[in-house]
């Protein structure tokens, strides 16, 4: 069981990569942020296999804490890009 | 286990934080009271240290009870001793300068500037005594780190935007040494399984990971000590900070990273550290002694001067590190020496900021070429200004004449004569710059100065007791630890005509180099010499660009890795 | 390769990558941003030879790890204290440049 | 019981390892932002969700379940916030060509 | 043989966002793949076996500081484009390149020749933990064999609030840190701001009580509080206290104070400087995290926010 688990969270971190590679070719802002999106969920993903694999209950205390914090970056990304987004500065942007 | 008096030493470490605290719950209106108060205390207890160093020698305080490895144990030593008694004073003595400028207005009930100031050198305070006691190399990180902070924010108090820019400056480039101090004591603990500088010493090998250590650690702490070519922060920093700032980051914060230094490669590494490693410190410091004097020569203002002559003063602080690690082990005299150096450094050039200051404040600029009638006006801080640059030139009877007295005869039993002239030459050129400005503040000004705004008393008065200190050290070596007869008759024609030789070789210097002449015409050899002082300024501001800093800063790394391997 | 070894030698690379960013990076955020990767490289070598020090009973060193977590918390001052640096210098001279010198004026 | 319990774990976590592998396919053949877009948040909450109903069997408290669970709750809830501003880039990036 | 793949695909993972972090053009997309190299260190030291050192990292660095540098980012005006104007020329990226695959091979070496087997404190460190009374080793080093160093360290983060606050404009003192900002009323993002609070305070209170015998305790406890005060704030449901404010300046110097408190407490019923009394060690270790637990929470949340930006009514 345990060697499936790990096996399991290798093979989501490696879609995660393949991810990447959307990164690479871009073209736009969109697309690197899914990329990054997709590695956020795959990686919490991982590590709660590898915590199972390794039977470490607190593992899950640390996937709680990224869920709950990439939660607020997520949050605070939005916010300060729709205040980065209003016209006064939307100018600069361009 | 701890000896008797080992606790001041956690007090002497605690006591300047907990001021800190208390002062900002207490706020704008107490934080001056509570900061001298703090004083009080905490020179007293350096004073305490100071003598149960004299009944027990090395004192040691294992924190919690628990002792290296597990623990962390504070100990202090000569060195350290001397270093935390002539800090309490000059933070004293900057303290009592400081006391008009940082002043909660009346009606206000607190202010960003005063507010700030008092904590941060409170803070200061405590670092500098945490990098001298502390036993262990990631306490002495943290130290580090909490020195740098505390520096940065005084570097901008005056809150423009240049000042800014040159906070951030320090901050990014100290961090960078940080980071590559923090990877060579993580190299260590991986090697040997302590961070204790004990415990380190006996078991340290010449090996590959404590050589990486060394060098990575080393040009970590070399970067935020300022030693040429990493001076890319300072002279921003400390000639654009207010001067009551400047004096504490001049005088005081880059102590703290060069005392480390001195403690890795003469306590903790010196099998490791080896004499061409050495040879290379001294030649960096040469460089800085070169580089840093002819570029103070050249500046405009009277505080990129006294700038620019710290980054020259900083070089004959790591001059002592050829004659302190040979082939034949550690020398203490030398060590002594590099200590009696910076002690003298830190009192003279806290005096000569402070002089800039008041000279600022009163004249409204502190343009060396409007000098002309500041000594009639402002006598007692003019003074203190020229005391403190005779106190650095190594005469009679500084404390830096003492510390060069000292190397000289290090450098002659081991045969090091490069050496012996570095250090004759290293005098000339602090010679060549205070010639300068006594030539300038001594002339006649053209038309009366006008508005003279008045400055405290005390202030000058503290300018020029910091001064008189640093001339007054060589007393030390009649009545303290070091040989009498190191000091000489100061009148005796061998010292006297030493004392002419090289106020003249600076005045020659001064008249080549400075901006302006100082008297006659010149002709074919000033305009040389103009442009040779010319292309330093360009070197110097060629070397103070942020990728040539870096890429400086990682080359002296390879060359250290390689010259400790080779050896 | 033990996975001890093999963080330590990625550890390597982070440093390499971190002081790359350093050097020629131009922006001071993101120069930020480089000390970061390279400190983090720093702290995952110290993790693995805590990794490496496993032993009583326990699965690593804990002296490393305890000391780890203060680094990463003085880490975090750094960050916060340099952005409040760099935001503060675009808010009063609208350049977030290092290179402005104010020793340039009147020597060139 | 406990065999069945781990078989139910393997089905799930290799149907959640499914989407994530869909999603990242996703990602690199749809032709334009929206539709990679529509591809990733599908894969990424499904097989996160997968993966956890996987583990919840492997869990030896309640309390740990129960915190499994809250996990892919969050996790929805920040992909929710981040897609709105991803949709917002790409069509932002469509008004200026 | 499984492990090792994972630690592989998390170690070429992690150089490759590092690669992102640094090289990508716009420092936008910089930070976003700062953070997704946050939670990937998380998984590094799941795998290193250092789950405090793991929840540190995903609550610090992802999290707060991808906030912070976020928030950074949305006020850089023009000068992002500018500074790609300063880029330096391809001699210095050759010379730059080669110095710094030195020090990464310099590094390789080091870490091939580490000796074997390797040294640790592992041993001491478990024989000594049963006197400190916590079951946590990485509590027992941080409250007592090297309590120093955790007192620096909140000392260390009030000096950077300090240096922080310094920076505000003279008039602006006293005020109020960073933007206000508004509830957004068609805002899903107000109805998380209200949503997420309590789940993180409670998960919060968990990880410190954790924290004694398990993973976890105050400095991961104050980040998620912090990050949760943030959020509120963010929502626009609450405002940042002026910074001249005597309940906030008295929280800041609590937990330090404490710490010092007992530990002068230890010099005269212990013997020494923060050492605690056999018997009464726990509770003295509990007292100081939990005086630790409002300063740290302040401090990151304050440290967040910036220098005073609004005119407040001064305390």
């Amino acid at each position: 069981m345990d060697e499936f688990l790990l096996s399991a969270a290798a093979f989501v971190l490696l879609m995660v990569a393949l991810g990447l590679v959307r990164v690479a070719r871009g073209p736009g802002h969109a697309d690197r942020m899914m990329a990054a999106q997709l590695l956020g969920t795959g990686g919490i993903g991982a590590l709660l296999l590898v915590g199972a694999a390794v039977r470490e209950v607190a593992v899950v205390d640390v996937a709680l804490t990224l869920a709950l914090l990439a939660a607020f970056t997520s949050i605070a990304f939005v916010k300060f890009m729709a205040h980065k987004d209003r016209p006064p500065t939307s100018e600069e942007d361009s | 286990m701890s000896t008797p008096g080992g606790l001041l030493l956690a007090l002497a470490v605690l006591l300047p934080f907990v001021g800190m605290l208390l002062g900002l719950v207490a706020g704008g209106r107490h934080v001056r009271r509570i900061a001298f108060v703090t004083m009080l205390v905490g020179l007293s207890i350096a004073v305490g240290i100071s003598w149960a160093w004299l009944q027990v020698g090395e004192l040691v305080y294992l924190l919690g009870d628990w002792s290296p490895p597990l623990g962390i144990a504070l100990r202090a030593d000569g060195p350290a001793v001397a270093m935390i008694l002539a800090v309490a004073g000059v933070v004293c003595g900057i303290g009592l300068y400081a006391r008009a400028d940082f002043d909660t207005p009346a009606g206000s009930t607190e202010s960003r500037a005063t507010l700030s100031y008092w904590l941060l050198l409170l803070a200061v305070w405590g670092s500098l005594n945490l990098v001298f006691v502390s036993g262990d190399l990631f306490t002495l990180y943290v130290a580090l780190e909490l020195l740098t902070f505390a520096g940065v924010p005084l570097v901008c108090l005056a809150g423009s935007g240049e000042t800014l820019r040159a906070a951030l400056r320090y901050l990014l480039f100290a961090l960078c040494g940080s980071v590559l101090y923090l990877l060579g004591a993580v190299l260590l603990y991986g090697g040997y399984g302590t961070l204790d500088m004990r415990l380190l010493a006996e078991i340290v090998e010449a090996e590959p990971i404590a050589w990486t250590a060394l060098a990575l650690m080393t040009v970590g702490l070399l970067a935020k000590t300022a030693l040429f070519p990493l001076h890319i922060w300072l002279p921003p920093a400390h000639g654009g900070a207010p001067a009551a700032a400047s004096a504490v980051l001049s005088a005081l914060v880059i102590k703290g990273s060069w005392f480390l230094v001195l403690r890795l490669w003469c306590d903790v590494m010196p099998g490791v550290a080896g004499a061409s490693a050495a040879q290379l410190l001294g030649g960096l410091g040469a460089a800085a002694i070169v580089v840093g004097s002819v570029v103070a020569l050249r500046q405009q203002r009277l505080k990129l001067l006294v700038a620019y002559s710290t980054v020259a003063q900083i070089g004959y602080l790591f001059l002592m590190f050829p004659m302190a690690l040979t082939d034949t082990g550690v020398h203490d005299a030398a060590v002594a020496a590099g200590v009696l150096q910076a002690i003298s450094h830190a009192t003279a050039k806290a005096g000569m900021f402070m002089a800039a200051g008041l000279v600022y404040a009163a004249l409204g600029h502190d343009r060396i070429d409007d000098l002309a009638g500041a000594a009639r006006a402002l006598p007692i801080t003019v003074l203190a200004f020229l005391i403190g640059g005779v106190a650095l030139m190594g005469v009679l009877p500084g404390g830096a004449y003492l510390a060069k007295k000292l190397l000289l005869d290090a450098a002659d039993t081991s045969g090091q004569w490069v050496w012996t002239w570095v250090l004759q030459g290293g005098a000339v050129f602090t010679a060549g710059y205070v010639v300068l400005i006594l030539v300038r503040v001594l002339r006649r000004p053209a038309q009366p100065l006008a508005e003279l705004k008045p400055v405290s008393m005390l202030s000058q008065w503290a300018a020029l007791g910091l001064s008189l200190a640093s001339l007054g050290l060589a007393l030390t070596a009649v009545l303290g630890p070091l040989p009498a007869s190191l000091v000489s008759n100061p009148l005796s024609p061998k010292e006297l005509g030493n004392t002419l030789v090289v106020l003249a070789v600076g005045t020659l210097l001064a008249w080549g180099l400075a901006r302006r002449p100082l008297f006659g015409a010149g002709g074919a050899l000033r305009a040389a010499t103009q442009a040779l002082a010319r292309g330093f300024e360009q070197g110097d501001h060629f070397i103070r660009r942020w990728p040539s800093a870096m890429v400086a800063m990682l080359g002296i790394a390879a060359v250290f890795g390689w010259l400790l391997a080779r050896a | 390769m033990s996975i001890e070894t093999l963080f330590g030698l990625g550890a390597a690379a982070l440093v390499g990558i971190g002081l790359y960013g350093l050097i020629v990076l131009a922006h001071p955020l993101r120069k930020i941003i480089a000390f970061n990767v390279m400190g983090s490289g720093v702290f995952v070598l110290f993790g693995a030879l805590a990794k490496r020090g496993a032993g009583a009973g326990l699965h690593a060193d804990p002296v490393p790890q305890a000391l780890l977590i203060t680094a990463i918390v003085v880490a975090f001052a750094a960050s916060a204290l340099a952005v409040a640096l760099i935001v503060r210098l675009i808010e009063s001279t609208d350049s977030a440049s290092l290179a402005g010198d104010p020793l340039d004026e009147g020597t060139h | 019981m406990g065999r069945l319990l781990d078989l139910f774990s393997i089905v799930a976590v290799v149907a959640g390892a499914f989407f994530f592998l869909a999603g990242s396919v996703g990602l690199l053949r749809f032709p334009d932002a929206y539709t990679r877009l529509h591809a990733l948040t599908k894969a990424d909450n499904l097989g996160l969700a997968l993966v956890v109903i996987g583990l919840l069997p492997q869990m030896d408290s309640v309390l740990a379940a129960l915190k499994l669970v809250v996990v892919w709750l969050l996790v929805l809830l920040s992909s929710a916030a981040v897609s709105q501003l991803i949709a917002r880039a790409a069509r932002r990036r469509e008004q200026q060509p | 043989m499984t492990g090792g793949i994972v630690s592989l695909a998390i170690v070429l993972l992690l150089l490759a966002l590092a690669v992102w972090a640094v090289l990508v053009r716009e420092a936008f997309l910089a930070i976003a793949g700062f953070v997704a190299y946050g939670l990937l260190l998380s998984l590094v030291w799941v795998r290193l076996y250092g789950i405090d050192v793991a929840l540190t990292e995903a609550a610090i660095g992802g999290g707060l500081t991808g906030a912070m540098l976020i928030g950074a980012v949305s006020r850089l005006r023009g000068t992002e484009a500018a500074s790609r104007s300063e880029r330096s020329g391809a001699g210095l990226h050759v010379v730059a390149l080669l110095l710094c695959f030195s020090v990464t091979a310099t590094l390789v070496l080091c870490v091939l020749l580490l000796p074997e087997p390797a040294p640790t404190l592992a041993l001491q460190v478990s024989e000594n933990l049963a006197v400190t009374g916590v079951g946590n080793p990485i509590t027992g080093v941080l409250l007592a064999f090297r309590a120093l160093d955790t007192l620096l360290e909140a000392i260390v983060l009030v000096i950077a609030l300090i240096g922080v606050w310094s920076l505000a404009p003279d008039r602006l003192w006293g005020g109020r840190p960073g933007l206000r900002y508004h509830a957004d009323p068609d805002g899903i993002l107000a109805y998380f701001a209200r949503l997420l609070p309590p789940l993180g305070i409670i998960f919060a209170v968990y990880i410190f009580w954790a924290g004694a015998d398990h993973p976890g305790g105050k400095f991961q406890s104050a980040t998620i509080l912090a990050a949760m005060w943030m959020l509120v704030l963010m929502a626009g449901l609450a405002d940042t206290p002026s910074i001249g404010h005597r309940g906030v300046r008295f929280g800041i110097v609590i937990g330090p104070l404490v710490f010092v408190a007992i530990g002068v407490l230890g010099l005269f019923s212990a013997g020494a400087l923060l050492a605690y009394p056999e018997e009464w060690a726990k509770p003295m270790i509990v007292v100081v995290e939990v005086a630790l637990l409002p300063t740290l929470t302040l401090v990151l949340g304050l440290l967040l926010a910036g220098p005073p930006a609004r005119r407040g009514s001064a305390a």
